[in-house]
């Protein structure tokens, strides 16, 4: 009998560990999964590398974890927004380290990444600027590569839109983005959405995250807009 | 069907069952052509199995009736097959990904031959006028978390398929992980074959009689199922 | 103004070159372009590498290509399928070549693809068999992996379910197989689908391969299916 | 809009309406954050262009009414947009595919320096104190058909932004194929920067004395449209 749905978002990431690598979905506010990350944050788990685009805003999500001190590292594309005050006070003490990559790179767990059979695979991005420096180069063709090693993770947490108890996902508009692809990175996946429904719910042909990348399923029926947290001055916890 | 039983040992389909009773509640599951195909027909009551086929397809049913199939709803071997709720389509990078990504739980395949250390070799027989064909097996065996065989103990010749070491072309090295075969179950361990289970009505020098390499006792008693 | 709608399989494959590499859709009968394969035949090119898992069955379809004497070479996972004749004999007289290769090797144009800008990546697929030999292989955490080239094409001809005239597709069932990887792969994409509708008509979330991979659309609205030709000792042309 | 006009050459709007002029009907197109956002505003009628945004929308509209918006349907920007006929969501790693893989036929960027050889830096001006961010330019200049960079030709300090080599840190080596600013439009050469077209009021003079690289004259007239 398969059923993936946990009572809570803490039930779903009651096991975190300390030190471990989580991938965070969404870009900017779409698809991130507010509620999951404030889980993270009352589970306590510490010293944890971050994986994703973004590095929140205000002190609530992202910049909550951030806040509370749990972040060791964060590989990130683009670690500054708007409202981002919580890591740019963190990189410049040098509490938190930051690892640049370009977006597509960390798009890449799908192809690129160890869960995806991928150790490594050769890019034109970057080649010439500094965050090609140090990494391997190879011509192919006559145009030059870097090597690139897919990202894995411990834990993926995402946001749906709607999810069956075996863990096919859909998602909502743009907010789509990082979700099925980190959803395949990592050893657990755990994905809030506003409905649960039973299978057979979904159309097979629409599915767009296959449930054997899913491990937990989580509902939140009504989930926190960070830009309207953030607009109302909230801070977690 | 027309089943040429052996004088001793399990049928096709009792090997079927035997594989199916050690498959976990939950798991992900890639069943081969051929025989490995029969295993969804004998999973015990209240185990729920996911099926993925390698063409694009997570939540595999039953073959339909008669009739009722669709063209363009088939399985790795080009069969009818049906989707059961809760089931996905995709396409093959992400099929692929799933099993070179070590996602699925099991593959149950055929074999040519298994040597002593898990090397596996059922893709060709390496004739020189053959028409080499591949498909998924080798991303299967690279992949899959385990690798079960199911394969009768000898070719029809007589001549031992669990062998010192493969002298047809691999599919993948040190892959395979258990042997079912109408004669016993087999684990590969890192001494070599080691029994897990003889067959009713075999005993171990029968079994050691027709395995081209060392066989292990069961490490402490030798059940019967 | 966007349309890509082409009159007919003829007209959408006008200008293919000898010598051009082709991947041709499907896994079998399920997805195979059977009437932009013949329109391929009337059109005359030769010399032709054609990448496709499987080699046709009967005298139709890729078989009827094969047998035209059109193909100098196969890029294939799974040349040998049931009522396949024509191949064989050419493969043994030798008048067509074959490159076999592990069918998650051909699957990956998709991440692997130079048009995906990935020109080449490692894999752990087919180490320590004759598959890998005079592959470049390198050990990543411990374990041996191959480095595999990207595949890429002059022409994709694939069979979808519905397209919108700006090249939007979706699929139905297991004959969507390699439709969307090689839709990515190549220079010049065609898809035959039993209805071409306007743009809108398809649920911008359930799209499968967007536009932009797409060249050309050719409405078929009742396309043959190989094995009732074969059943009925059809030939082509 | 505040709109500080410098005495001669083009406004904003008039740079973005230039830059649109170039477009084929028909191209795909990706449009940065700031004044390259304003190009859809001014295609001419009778084109039509999708336009894509690498956080996973192929034919994005226009920005909707104040507070109609969606906070799941955002560009790259992070602001709320909207979808045409005909559009496709779609998941980070085929965005990036289409860019990677040479999809898109035009980028359209800002930049802080373009140097003479095409090469491109707009992410960071290399201060020790700044935060980093690079987003998906790097990949946009890396992928995409064509780019062109959309910007003032000097700084607020009157400093060049057209250089002989670039001080910051680079987005990509050899990128650029054309610039528009409010001065001139001028192509990225083998032999360096090259007029295409002064802007309405200015001279070569003019727009040489603000290039901090040699600038080639226009292969045979000058037109000032």
């Amino acid at each position: 009998m398969i059923d993936k749905r946990a009572r809570s978002p803490f039930e779903a990431l009651e096991d975190v560990r300390d030190g471990a690598t989580v991938m965070v979905g969404g870009f900017g506010e779409a698809g991130s999964p507010i509620e999951l990350i404030h889980a993270l944050i009352d589970q306590g788990a510490t010293d944890l590398t971050i994986v994703s685009n973004n590095c929140g805003s205000g002190e609530v999500g992202l910049a909550a974890l951030l806040k509370a001190g749990r972040v060791a590292k964060v590989i990130c594309s683009f670690p500054r927004t708007a409202n981002s005050t919580v890591f740019p006070e963190l990189y410049r003490s040098g509490r938190t380290k930051l690892e640049l990559v370009p977006q597509g790179t960390l798009a890449e767990p799908h192809p690129g990444g160890r869960r995806a059979g991928i150790p490594a695979f050769y890019t034109p991005t970057a080649v010439g600027t500094p965050l090609a420096e140090g990494k391997e180069q190879r011509e192919f063709d006559g145009r030059r590569y870097v090597l690139e090693h897919g990202l894995r993770a411990d834990l993926t947490i995402i946001k749906g839109k709607r999810a069956d108890s075996h863990g096919n996902v859909v998602y909502n508009k743009t907010a789509r983005n990082f979700g099925p692809i980190m959803a395949m990175a990592g050893t657990i996946t755990v994905v809030q959405v506003e409905e649960v429904v039973e299978p057979g719910s979904i159309d097979p042909e629409t599915v767009v995250t296959p449930g054997i990348f899913v491990d937990r399923v989580v509902e939140v029926a009504s989930p926190a807009l960070e830009s309207a947290l953030v607009a109302a001055g909230a801070a977690y916890p | 069907m027309s089943e040429t039983r052996s004088v001793r040992g399990r049928t096709r389909e009792e090997m079927a069952r035997r594989v199916a009773q050690d498959i976990a509640d939950g798991s992900y599951v890639n069943l081969g052509i051929g025989i490995p195909e029969l295993v969804a027909r004998f999973v015990p009551e209240g185990r729920e199995l996911v099926y993925h086929t390698e063409n694009g397809l997570l939540g595999m049913g039953p073959s339909p009736e008669p009739g009722d199939g669709d063209p363009e709803l088939i399985n790795a071997g080009k069969r009818h097959v049906t989707a059961n709720p809760g089931a996905a389509f995709f396409h093959q990078s992400d099929s692929f990904a799933m099993i070179r990504g070590g996602h699925l739980d099991l593959c149950v395949l055929g074999a040519l031959q298994v040597a002593q250390n898990g090397d596996l070799a059922n893709w060709s027989t390496g004739e020189p006028d053959a028409i080499p064909a591949v498909g998924g097996a080798m991303d299967l065996v690279a992949g899959v978390k385990a690798i079960y065989v199911i394969t009768q103990h000898c070719t029809k010749q007589g001549e031992p398929k669990l062998v010192e070491s493969c002298t047809y072309p691999l599919t993948g090295a040190g892959v395979v992980n258990r042997v079912y075969t109408d004669l016993a179950v087999i684990d590969i361990t890192r001494e070599g074959f080691r029994l897990v289970e003889l067959s009713p009505g075999v005993d171990f020098d029968f079994v050691q009689d027709r395995t081209a390499a060392p066989l292990l006792p069961v490490p402490e008693s030798c059940p019967t199922k």
